[in-house]
This record gives structure tokens, sequence and C-alpha cells, in this order.
């Protein structure tokens, strides 16, 4: 696609006031405030909606404290940690992968996204083999043991508890993969010099984007993996 | 006008009415400080009255944005007061010492009320669904319904706590007796409370006001309010109640029970659940049960084994038993009969009966509820011995 | 004089540039045929749920089944109330309006994201699609009210996953919407303009647009997690597996209730721009409309407890958001008064947008005045659920929202379509439309006050006066709408070619070089020192060369 | 940008990592270590001064006034839910005494009573 063709190119334009001064016209091409506010304001959608599901789970800890803390405490604190510790880095490869392309080390840039993707894989990677072995131990959305009203099911609040973990961890899991795929997007828009050290919006986004995924995992971390750690097991 | 509206027939609806009615009195208030200005501004600066010049931008006036910001600011602290109080007055439970606290479940679609055990030790139980006035097809009405088998009675000027719940696995509903302008939803699995003291003997009026589904229309119920004599004499008798004294006869066990909303008894449609005229069982439901298993119902087999038959015989089986076992019995129903015996009626305890309602298979289905193909039916533990071997009576009828 | 955005070829593309005239429209990212689009989708959804109104007014002139069963009646209301609230009343006035004039009154060349727009407008599409095959699919249209309330939208075997899936791609719809005009607003704004010099409707969609991102998310979620209750059964909103349904309703009427203002804010910010063009004055107090449009947004947040009054929450709570309800209404008060102001001394012109708005001023303080008793506490443990509630909202919605809509529809027609419509005739439409729609209303404060409660498919004999009082409304009611409508839709090709200032407006989207406007709006941008409505003994203070967008007064 | 912002934001960026990394350790023995009895607490405070840093450092929220604000009202907003929905859950009382129905009995039951 051509923009000449059809007039889309951002011709900045000025305006005149009475007196003869001039105001250069802010044009929604290549607004770079525009971009960020606009991603920002996203965000907080995610948060709003993050928050309700926070609330829900805070509801349910004080209706049914007990059981939470103990289905807490058969998480593997070990695994949670580590993913922890992945994303962290994560955040900083990804961190510094903008601050290169703002350098103009477009490659150094592509270079720490391609790293930022690989930890992405790890945390999955990790991800999957907890939920494989939630799986095995039949604790998993549908089987019987998180259904109320037959012999093998866990108590309520356990079973609300392992109920609001996969939801809260599928869906944070989604972003991850997503996070992928726009990471990809980003890598073809660089490759095909759309995305440069002189307009990198998009990865100026990308990165914020990442940020709010492992924000987002610094509640969900403690909130399943910790409030029982050390009861027990 | 609703039965028994009129008459404000309980300490506190004064208290709603007397705040209704300020409210009213500011609303139309405040509602011609617009409408009266705009409606005489529209007129007197009408375009062709108006010249030009005379025209005058006036866009402040801090006294009067005062007034209009003050005035009505003054007036909803004064609505707000008395919302508040009025709520006071509703929700300040009396002290249970001085009141008799009776027990309420909302369950779809009828109101049931339990009684504190009388001096005998008898408890009254009290309540049921309502029935429908039959129609024919021009909508007139051939038979009138009936409202008030169930029926809360109370003493005249005596405080009633009402205990609210709804049984697990039912719905929200909303016990509103509009003559005392009170109401509360009757949440699943909570308690919540409503106090009243009525002032007047009388009839009133008691609706769900909570969407429940299919009959919420028909969530009624009576308040019967007695004299105070009456009201003891009723409630220390054994006998069951002045006006919701059910016969123990199987039509009016499931009237009682509000069966009759889900399922229809002599006809083969199928409502809300399958219908129970005998000829329980269709085809695919015999073929499901074949194909899956099934270890819903509680009996001291445990569970049917899933594929005992498949393919033509399954089929023929089905059609079999379908069809209430007439025609030729395929000779594959054997691995069936030694669950079910050679008539397919059961045997007691051990399997149900594929044919009839039985009371083993009703009890079965009562306590445990059922989960099927078509949905989930609810249970209904509290349904007595006596009533289910009523109930299979009647269907086998 | 330049081509109007109308014509074939006059728009830019999300993808390509194709020659097609249909392609153009269905691939177009400019804001004005995004409006369009989304006008005509929109109200052709309004007449599917009139029609399913009508449906049920019929089937309550009388006790007794009608039409309707139970539980047919129980799907038409909610389908009535899913299609109202969120294909037509949310996106209403933003999608329409906001689109089509926003931009052009702060002098900007098209939103901020053009493309998310138009992803937005099919997302919109997709969601409402989701929405109408759940008719037809399953086990039929949902029954759970449009509240969906818990446990008996997990109960219930109707196809509630695919109406509540719709709800949420619809949510998203509504939020990029907003998040786009958020942008917009704070970046595109000509030079000059600072926000008290934005028209008041620019400040009624931002307000809007702040409820439209905030909110928006609390009630996706919550879907969500209904839908993977209901599939799963997890019991996150079940008390037989240790959920609460009180939790479902706080988290639905988090949204819900600010959603309510988000309907009526835009459609205020339509009466703000009526009421001073045609009394040809200033508006009175514009900083205090401007800034109780973003109060009442703010304090609309917190005031979502009054539809819980009788759900068994603390009476401390009710109290409190009690209290909270009644600080909405004195913004609300102050912007009625300051537009009852704005006709003092002016000159009255009474064109048929202002027959609207005026109307409307009727209407929706009954409407207004009707929450505030329901707000008592004491008084709506009375009249909750009943129809006196059902009339109220119907009052500020219908009444309020659709009015004003209706009114911004006759305001902007000649700028949309350089054409007008025939005067006479509208303002018969809208007599028609005003009386029965009291009519169709008002009785219903009466009935619920004496014990009708809502969702009632059978009542008892003593209501049947009122809701046969309502029934004829209706009839009046409708005609009036297809007579509207009539009137609207021949004169879009017929009506005789006017201006681009029909009205002898000020603000900036009645300065365009041509009716229609041009593909990329205003020839140049202009600067604006002025404030939105600068009227001199009647006429419009600022004038443009619409050549050079220069200031020539 | 030129060099010396780039190795100054960098090494800025390591400092941050070194926080957030020291204070996830905290996270993962505070239950094992002290104060045993607040662990819900303390790992949420823990939480919060992560998600601060990360928002002001890594997000470059610091000297964003207008961005600012909007997250501050949403926070606002949140914290408000929460304050409002939580008071109200202790309100409610579960079905305890004998009911006309009875209770209807599953697995783990028992929940539901020991708030009371
Ligand atoms: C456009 C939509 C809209 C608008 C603007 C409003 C505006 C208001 N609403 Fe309404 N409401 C609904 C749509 C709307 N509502 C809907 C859809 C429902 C039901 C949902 C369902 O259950 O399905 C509902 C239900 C509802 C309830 C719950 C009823 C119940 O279920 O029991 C309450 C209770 O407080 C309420 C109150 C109010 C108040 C106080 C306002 C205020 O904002 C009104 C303010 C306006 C005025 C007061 C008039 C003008 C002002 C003056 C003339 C100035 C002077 C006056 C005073 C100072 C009093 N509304
Ligand atoms: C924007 C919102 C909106 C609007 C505009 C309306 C408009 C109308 N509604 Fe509304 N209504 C709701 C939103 C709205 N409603 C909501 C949210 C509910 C609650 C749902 C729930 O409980 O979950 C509700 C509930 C509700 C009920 C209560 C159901 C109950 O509780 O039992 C009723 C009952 O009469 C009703 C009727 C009407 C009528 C008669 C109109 C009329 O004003 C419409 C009038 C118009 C006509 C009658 C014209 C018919 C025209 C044609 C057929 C035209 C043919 C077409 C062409 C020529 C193109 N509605
Ligand atoms: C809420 C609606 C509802 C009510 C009330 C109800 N039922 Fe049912 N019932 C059902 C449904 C649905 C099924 C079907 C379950 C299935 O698909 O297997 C069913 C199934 C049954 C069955 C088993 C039918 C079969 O062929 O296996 C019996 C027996 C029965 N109900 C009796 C009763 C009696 C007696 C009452 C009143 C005390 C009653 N039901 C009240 C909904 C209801
Ligand atoms: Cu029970 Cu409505
Ligand atoms: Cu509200």
């Amino acid at each position: 696609m051509s923009h000449e063709e059809h007039g889309h190119e951002y011709v900045p334009e000025i305006a005149t006031a009475r007196d003869g001064k001039q105001y250069e016209v802010q044009g929604w091409q290549g607004d770079f405030y525009g971009g960020k506010l606009g991603f920002w304001l996203f965000m907080l959608t995610e948060v709003m909606m993050f928050g309700a599901m926070f609330l829900t789970l805070t509801y349910y800890f004080s209706l049914h404290h007990d059981d939470f803390i103990e289905a807490s405490s058969e998480f593997s604190v070990l695994l949670g940690g580590t993913n922890t510790v992945v994303l962290l880095i994560s955040a900083l490869t990804m961190g510094l992968g903008l601050l290169k392309m703002r350098a103009g080390d477009v490659k150094g840039a592509k270079l720490m996204i391609y790293a930022t993707m690989i930890l992405a894989l790890v945390f999955l990677a990790i991800k999957g083999v907890e939920w494989t072995e939630d799986y095995h131990d039949g604790v998993f959305l549908g089987l019987p043991a998180l259904q109320a009203g037959n012999p093998d099911s866990r108590p309520l609040g356990e079973i609300l508890f392992f109920g609001m973990y996969f939801t809260m961890t599928g869906l944070h899991g989604f972003h991850i993969i997503l996070g992928i795929g726009l990471m990809l997007w980003l890598l073809k828009r660089i490759n095909a010099g759309k995305v440069t050290p002189e307009h990198h919006i998009l990865h100026f986004n990308i990165a914020l984007y990442w940020d709010l995924v492992h924000l987002i995992w610094v509640f969900v971390f403690p909130y399943f993996y910790m409030i029982g750690a050390g009861h027990g097991h | 006008m609703l039965e028994g509206f009129k008459s404000q027939a309980a300490t506190f609806a004064a208290d709603v009415d007397q705040a209704l009615y300020i409210n009213l009195i500011f609303s139309i208030i405040l509602a011609f400080s617009v409408i009266g200005p705009m409606l005489y501004f529209a007129w007197k600066y009408r375009a062709s009255n108006v010249k030009k010049e005379d025209i005058e931008n006036v866009v402040h006036h801090t006294g009067l944005e005062i007034t209009w910001t003050l005035i009505p600011t003054i007036m909803m602290f004064v609505l707000f007061y008395y919302g508040y109080t009025s709520m006071r007055a509703l929700r300040t439970m009396p002290d249970a010492k001085n009141a008799i606290t009776i027990n309420v479940e909302g369950s779809k679609w009828k109101w049931r009320y339990e009684y504190p055990a009388n001096a005998n030790g008898f408890v009254h139980k009290v309540g049921g669904a309502y029935t429908k006035p039959t129609m024919d097809g021009h909508g007139n009405v051939v038979k009138n319904g009936t409202m008030g088998k169930s029926a809360l009675y109370v003493p005249v000027g005596t405080n009633i706590i009402l205990d609210m719940t709804a049984p697990l696995g039912d719905v929200i509903h909303s016990f509103y007796i509009p003559a005392f302008r009170m109401k509360e939803d009757v949440v699943p699995g909570r308690i919540t409370k409503q106090w009243f003291n009525a002032t007047k003997v009388g009839e009133y009026d008691i609706e769900c006001a909570e969407y429940c589904g299919t009959d919420h229309s028909y969530m009624f119920s009576r308040l019967v309010v007695m004299p105070k004599d009456k009201y003891e004499a009723w409630f220390n008798s054994n006998a069951d109640t002045p006006k919701g004294n059910y016969a123990n006869s199987g039509d009016a066990v499931l009237q009682r029970h509000g069966c009759k909303s889900c399922h229809s008894i002599d006809t083969d449609k199928v409502l809300f659940g399958p219908s129970l005229k005998t000829r329980r069982l269709t085809k695919e439901q015999v073929l499901d049960v074949i194909k899956n298993g099934q270890n819903k119902l509680g009996y001291a087999m445990g569970a049917m084994p899933s594929g005992l038959a498949t393919g033509a015989d399954a089929e023929k089986i089905a059609e079999y038993v379908a069809n209430g076992m007439t025609g030729t019995k395929p000779a594959s129903f054997a691995t069936c009969a030694g669950c079910h015996g050679e008539d397919g009626k059961g045997q007691y305890g051990t399997a149900p009966s594929l044919v009839t309602y039985d009371v083993d298979l009703l009890r079965n289905v009562l306590k445990h509820g059922k989960k099927g193909m078509m949905g989930t039916m609810p249970q209904f533990p509290y349904v007595t011995e006596k009533e289910v071997s009523a109930i299979a009576e009647y269907l086998n009828k | 004089m330049s081509k109007s955005y109308l014509e074939a070829g006059e728009t830019h593309c999300a993808i390509g540039h194709p020659k097609s005239v249909f392609w153009q429209w269905m691939l177009t990212i400019d804001h004005k045929r995004i409006g369009l689009m989304y006008a005509a989708v929109i109200f052709t959804f309004f007449f599917v749920a009139v029609f399913v109104a009508l449906t049920m007014r019929i089937e309550l002139f009388a006790p007794g089944a009608q039409i309707l069963d139970g539980d047919t009646f129980n799907q038409a209301f909610t389908l009535h109330g899913v299609i109202m609230i969120f294909l037509f009343i949310i996106p209403g006035v933003p999608a329409v309006f906001g689109n089509i004039v926003m931009p052009l009154m702060i002098g900007a060349k098209d939103v901020s994201f053009p493309r998310l727009n138009w992803f937005t407008f099919w997302l919109y599409i997709f969601g409402a699609l989701i929405a109408l095959s759940s008719l037809w699919t399953g086990e039929g249209f949902a029954d759970t009210g449009w509240t969906f309330y818990a446990p008996y939208s997990l109960n219930t075997n109707t196809n509630v996953i695919t109406t509540l899936v719709a709800a949420f791609v619809l949510g998203m719809a509504s939020i990029l919407t907003g998040l786009n005009f958020l942008v917009t607003i704070h970046r595109l704004r000509a030079p000059g303009m600072d926000f008290f010099k934005m028209p008041l409707f620019v400040w009624g969609i931002y307000a809007t647009a702040w409820i439209q991102l905030l909110a928006t998310p609390v009630v996706g979620i919550t879907l969500v997690l209904a839908i993977l209750e209901k599939v799963f059964g997890i019991g996150i909103f079940d008390p037989s597996k240790g959920g609460d349904p009180v939790l479902f309703e706080h988290l639905f009427w988090i949204y819900s209730h600010p959603a309510v203002y988000l309907m009526i804010l835009p459609a205020f910010g339509i009466m703000s721009e009526i009421i001073p063009t045609f009394s040809r004055r200033e508006v009175f107090g514009y900083r205090t409309i401007a800034l109780s449009s973003a109060s009442i947004a703010g304090i609309g947040y917190l005031v979502w407890g009054h539809h819980l009054f009788t759900s068994g929450m603390s009476d401390l709570a009710k109290t409190i958001f009690s209290f909270l309800t009644f600080f909405v209404a004195i913004p609300t008060g102050i912007k009625f008064y300051d537009w009852v102001a704005t006709m003092y001394k002016g000159q009255i012109h009474m064109t048929t947008p202002m027959l609207w708005a005026l109307g409307t001023m009727v209407t929706f303080v009954i409407g207004g005045l009707t929450g505030v008793t329901i707000a008592m506490i004491g008084a709506d443990i009375h009249l909750q659920d009943t129809y006196y509630t059902v009339a109220h909202f119907h009052y500020a919605m219908l009444g309020g929202v659709v009015f004003l809509l209706f009114a911004g529809l006759h305001y902007w027609f000649p700028l949309m379509f350089g054409r007008m419509y025939n005067e006479k005739h509208a303002k018969r439409a809208f007599w028609f439309n005003f009386i029965g729609f009291n009519m169709l209303w008002f009785p219903m404060f009466i009935a619920g006050y004496l014990g009708m409660p809502r969702r009632y498919f059978d009542y008892l004999p003593e209501f049947q006066i009122y809701h046969q009082i309502s029934f004829f409304g209706a009839l009046v009611f409708i005609t009036g709408l297809i007579y509207m409508f009539t009137v609207l839709i021949s004169a879009i090709k017929k009506g005789e070619k006017v201006g681009p200032n029909h009205w002898n407006a000020t603000t900036l989207e009645w300065h365009l070089p041509s009716a229609p406007p041009p593909l990329e709006n205003h020839s140049k941008v202009p600067y604006v020192d002025f404030r939105p409505y600068e009227y001199h003994h009647g006429d419009p203070v600022v004038k443009f060369n619409y050549e050079t967008m220069q200031r020539i007064d | 940008m030129d060099i010396n912002t780039y190795k100054a934001q960098k090494s800025g960026y390591y400092k941050i990592l070194g926080g957030l990394l020291l204070l996830t350790a905290v996270t993962l023995i505070q239950p094992y270590m002290f104060l045993e009895n607040a662990t819900f607490g303390i790992q949420l405070m823990i939480g919060a001064v992560k998600a601060w840093l990360i928002v002001m450092y890594y997000m470059h929220l610091k000297g964003e006034t207008l961005i600012g604000w909007t997250v501050g009202f949403a926070l606002a907003l949140v914290i408000f839910f929460f304050a409002v929905v939580m008071t109200d859950v202790h309100h409610f009382q579960f079905k305890d005494i004998s009911y006309i129905s009875e209770q209807h009995v599953s697995a783990g039951e028992h929940t539901q009573h020991h708030e009371e």
C-alpha cells in the first residue's frame, strides 16, 4: 500500500492567529505522544480488569480463608519463583532493547527482542510443566476434583481458589502469548524499516505492554503461590 | 388495587408513604422550577417577539447560581433524611424475644413457611405453589386460579421477624408485601431478614419481586393477619393450616411442591422437565443411559455400567423400553433383566423401574435431584415418605 | 467547491483503495462515514427492539397469556433489554455523533486512530452478530434479563453464554471507541482551543469516554468469569458451590450504573449545543455545564449500590450509597437551570431540534426526579423491581437519551447530508412521539407504586387499566416514530439543498467549506481564540473565509 | 539519544533490576523466616513496592503529569471498589439454622460455616 496515492501522507499544517502568529497543527500521523497516551489508556483497562479479578479473589479469600491457604500451599514456590525471576529479567532485556533502539543500535535492539522472546517461552514452558503436573494430580478445570458435588471433589473454597488460579494465570499466559506475537510483528516492522530509531512508537508501546504483563505477575505470584507457603507440606 | 394495598396495614407503611409524599411535593416544585421558566421564556422570547438588538448575553449571575445549587442541595438532604428514617423503620429488627420468628423459604416458584414448635412440639409448615387459572383458547378464564393455599398466618399487633432463605441450587427471589411497603431478596445459602407488625386484620398479597424464571409472575402467596386469639388457637392445634390444609392426595402433593410447574402430568408435553405421565423414558434417554451408564439416583447397586449393549441391540432395547415394555421383547434385554427385572419394573432398592415411577425411584430423584439430558431437576429433600408414596400411587393410577 | 465525503471515491480506506463503491464503504476509515454506518445499524436494531417491546405491550394488554407464554416473554424482555442497552443506547450518541461531529467541532482531520475506529466498528458488528446468532442456536435466546443475575443465569438452559460473549465483545468495542476519543480530544484540538474553549458536546463525549474506558473492563471480566463458571462449574458466583451471587450484583452494577451516565452525558451535550444555537445567544454558565459533566461522570462511579438496596446489603452501605446518589442530582440540576437561563433574553427559534430539546427537558426532568425518589432507601425498598423503576428508566433513557439523539439527528441532518427535511412534518411527528411517550410511560409510575412488579407476563386484574392506557400510548408512539423516520429518510434524497451553516450556529462544525463536508473536513485548520457560542445581537461573532479558515469578522 | 544518556539509563535499568531481585528474594523467604502470621499483608506490600519501581522507572511514569493523573484516578477507583465490596462481605449471614429444606450436603460443605 502506498500512502502517497490518496493523500494519506501527513502534511504539516500551520494555523494562523488573528495577529498573524503561526502555530503548528497536530496531525494524527506520527503523533508519538498520542500513541503513548492511547497505549497507557489501554493499559488502564487492563488494570481495571485485573483489579476486578483481584477483588473477586480477595472476596473469596476472606470467605474461605483456610481453604485458600491450604490450596496455596500445594504450589511449588520453586517453579513459581523461577518464573518470577525469568519475567524480571525479560523486563530488563525488553527495556534495554528499547534503549538501544533509541540510541540508534537497531541490531542490538533486535537481539534484545529475541532474548525477551526466549525468556517468554521459558516462562510458558515452566507454566506448562506446572499445569501438566496439576493435570496429573487431577487438579484442573473440568476434572472431578474441581467440580462440586462428587466424591472426588475438593472443598468448595479450594475449588474456587484453583478456579481463579487457572483463570488468572491462564489470562496472564494469554497475555504472554500475545506479547510474543507482538514482538514477532515488531521484528517484522523493524526489518521492513517501518520502525526506526526516529519512529519507534510501536517498539515503545510493546515495551510498555511487556512491563504491564510483568506487573500483573508481580501480584499474581504472591497471591497464588505465597499466601500458603510455610503452611505444612 | 392490590389486595389490602390501601390500608397501610403495617406500622411502618405510613413512614414510607410519608417519605414518598414529601418526595412528590419536592419533585413537583423542582419540576416546575425547570419547566415553568422554560415554557415562559419559550413564549416570551419567541423569535417573532424579540428584536435582535434586545438579545442579551447573560452568562453569569452568582446569586442565582448559588440559589439553584443550594436550595436543591438542602432539599436533597431532607429527602435523604426521610429515605433514611423510613429505612431505619423498615430495617431495625425488633428484639427476638418480643417477636415471633418465622422461617421463610422461597424457591421456584412457591413460598413456604415454617413456624417455631408450638406447645405440643408440633411444627407448622405451610406453603406451596400458586395455581394458574385455566383458560380457553380465547384467553377467557374458565376456572379461577387459587392463591392463598400457601399463606403466612400471623397475629395482629405483634412483631414478626422473617428469617428468609432459598435452597442452595435455587435462585434469588424477593419477598414483597406491597401493602406493607416492604421487600427483601431471598438469597440461596444466605439468610436475609425482614420484620413487620401488622396493624389491621385482613388478607394481603405477597409477591415475588426478583426475576426468577418461568413462573416468576405466579410466585404469589397470601398474608393472613388474624386476631390474636384466633392465631393462638390455630398455632396450638396440631391440625394443618386453616386455608392451606392440603389433603395428602398425590395431586395435592404435586401441587404443593410445585412439581407441575416443571412437569406435565396428564399430557406428554415436555415442559421444563419431562412429562410424568407414565412411559417415563424416551428412546433417546434410554440410549444415552445404555451408552454412558448412569449413577445419579443413589441405588444400592451403585452405578449402572456403560456399554452393556451396542449398535442395533441397544436400538432395539431402547425402542422396547420407550414403548413401555410392549411389543416383542428383544433377546438382548436379558442383559438388563438381571438388575431391572424381567418385566423391567425394577427390583426394590437395587435398580429403578424402567416403566413406572415407583416409590423407590421417586424417593431417589427427590432426594438427590437429577441431572440429565434436559437439565437439572432440583432436590426436594423435605418431601416426606408419606408424600412420596402418595405421588407414586397417583402417577401409577 | 470541494467534493463531499459521500461521493464515490472520496474516502480513505483501511487497506488499499478499492474501486468498488461498496468496498469503499466497508473499508472506510473516514470518521463521518463510520458514524453514518453506525447510525444505520443502530437504528435497525432500535426497530427490532421496539418491535419486541410492542409484542410485550400486547401481551400485557390484559391479565393472562395473550400471545406469549411465560418463557417467551422472559426471552422477549431480555432481548429487548440487551438490544436497547448494548446494541443501541451505549454505542448510540458517541458512536454516531461522537464520530461524525466531534472531530469537526475541534477542527481535527479525523480521530487519532482512524484504523482503530474502523476496527471498532466491525468489532461492534461482530458482537451484534453473536448476540443475534443466539436467537437461533442452542436453546434459544437468554431469558435472564439484561442484568444476567447469578445464579439464575448460571442455571438456566438458554443460550446465556453466547449472549455473555456478545456483551463482552460489544464492551471491547465500547472501550476502544472511548480510548480513541480520549486521545483525539487530548491531542487533536485545533491550536488555541484549550479545554474551556471546546464546545459542550465535546465535553460530554470526553466525560463519557472516561466511563467507557474505566468501567467497561469491570463488567467485561465479570462476564468472562460467569462464562467460565458456566463452562467449568468452578463456582465463582454460585452459592451452592461456595460462591456469592451478590458479588456478581456488585461487579455488574459497578459498570452498569456508570453506564447510564455514559448514555446521558453526550446526550446532554447535544442539548447544550441546541439551546444556545436556537436562543441565538451565548450559553449561560459554560464552565459549570462543562464541569458538571465531569463531576457526574466522577460521582457516577461511586453510587452503584443503589441498585442493591434490597439485595441484603448492609444498612450502612445502603445509607452511604443513598447519600452519594443524591449528589448526582445536583450537577444535573445545575445543567438544567443553566439551559433554562440560556433562554432568558434570547431570541428563541422554535425549530424542530429546539422542539425536541425542550420536550426532553420535560421528560428527563420527570425521569431524573423519579430517579431521586428511588434513591431514597425507604422508598426504594417499596419500589425496587416494580414498574415505577421501569418507568423511571424509560423516562431517563427514552425520554432523555433517545429523545436527545433524535434532537441531534434533526440538528445535524443538514450538516450530514447538505439537505433539509420538511419541518412542518417533522414537528408534527414530534408531537406524536411526545404525547405517545407520556401516555405510554406515565401510568406505569402509578402501577409501580401500587405494587406491580416488573418482568411479569401476567398480572393481577387491578393493574389492567394502566397497562391498557400504556398500550394505546405505545400505538401513538409507533405512529410518531414511523412518521419521523419517513420524513427524515425521504429528505436524504429529496430534501431541499442547504448551505454549510443552515442554523446560523457558531461552533466549528458549521464552518466547513461545503455541505456535506469534504473528506478532510476544514480546508485549513483554524486558530481558535474564541469561545464556542459567541453571538452578538443574534449573529455569530466569528466568521471565517472557508477557503483559508482565516477569521474575517 | 546521545551515548551518555544511554549509558546512564542503562545503568539505571540494572539498578532497578537489582532492587527487584532483592525484593523477590525477600518475597520467597519471608513465609519461612519472619512474620509468618502476616504473610498475606507483607507479600502484597512487597508487591506494591515492586509495582511502584516498575511503573516509575521501567515504564517511565515519572514526570508524566497527564498520564500520571489518569493512572492515579484508575487506582483510586479500584481501591474504592475494594473498600466497599470487602466491607460488605462480612455482613452476610450464612444459613446455619434448620430450615425447611435440609441442607444440600456436598463435599467441602464445612467451608461454608467456619466463618461464622
Ligand atoms: C439514561 C439512563 C439513566 C439516567 C440518566 C438515570 C439517572 C438516575 N437514576 Fe436511574 N436507572 C436507569 C437509567 C438511568 N438512571 C436504569 C436503566 C435503571 C434500572 C436498571 C435495571 O434494574 O434494569 C435505573 C435504576 C435506578 C435506581 C435503582 C432502582 C431499583 O432497581 O430499585 C435508582 C436508585 O437510586 C436510580 C436513581 C437514579 C438517579 C438518582 C438518577 C439521577 O442521575 C437523576 C438526576 C436528574 C434529576 C434529579 C433531574 C433534573 C434536576 C433538576 C430539575 C434539579 C433539581 C432537582 C434536584 C436537586 C432533585 N436509577
Ligand atoms: C434505550 C433503552 C430502551 C428503550 C428506548 C425502550 C423502549 C421501550 N420499552 Fe423498554 N426496556 C429497556 C430499555 C429500553 N426500552 C430495558 C433495559 C428494560 C429492562 C429489561 C429487563 O428487564 O431485563 C426494558 C423493559 C421494558 C418493559 C418491562 C418488561 C418487564 O419488566 O416485564 C417494557 C414493558 O412494556 C418495555 C417496553 C418498552 C416500550 C413499549 C418501548 C417503546 O418506548 C418503544 C416504542 C416504540 C414502539 C412501540 C414502536 C413500534 C414500531 C415499529 C414496530 C416500527 C416498524 C418498523 C419500521 C417502520 C422500520 N420495556
Ligand atoms: C425446576 C423444575 C422441576 C421441578 C420443580 C420438578 N422437577 Fe422433576 N425433573 C426436572 C427435570 C429437568 C428432570 C429431567 C432430568 C433429566 O433430564 O433426566 C426431572 C426429572 C424427574 C424425574 C425422573 C424422570 C425420569 O423419567 O427419569 C422424576 C420422577 C421427577 N422429575 C419427579 C418430580 C416430582 C415428584 C417433583 C415435585 C416434588 C418434581 N419432579 C419437580 C425438573 C423439575
Ligand atoms: Cu421468585 Cu420471582
Ligand atoms: Cu443506577
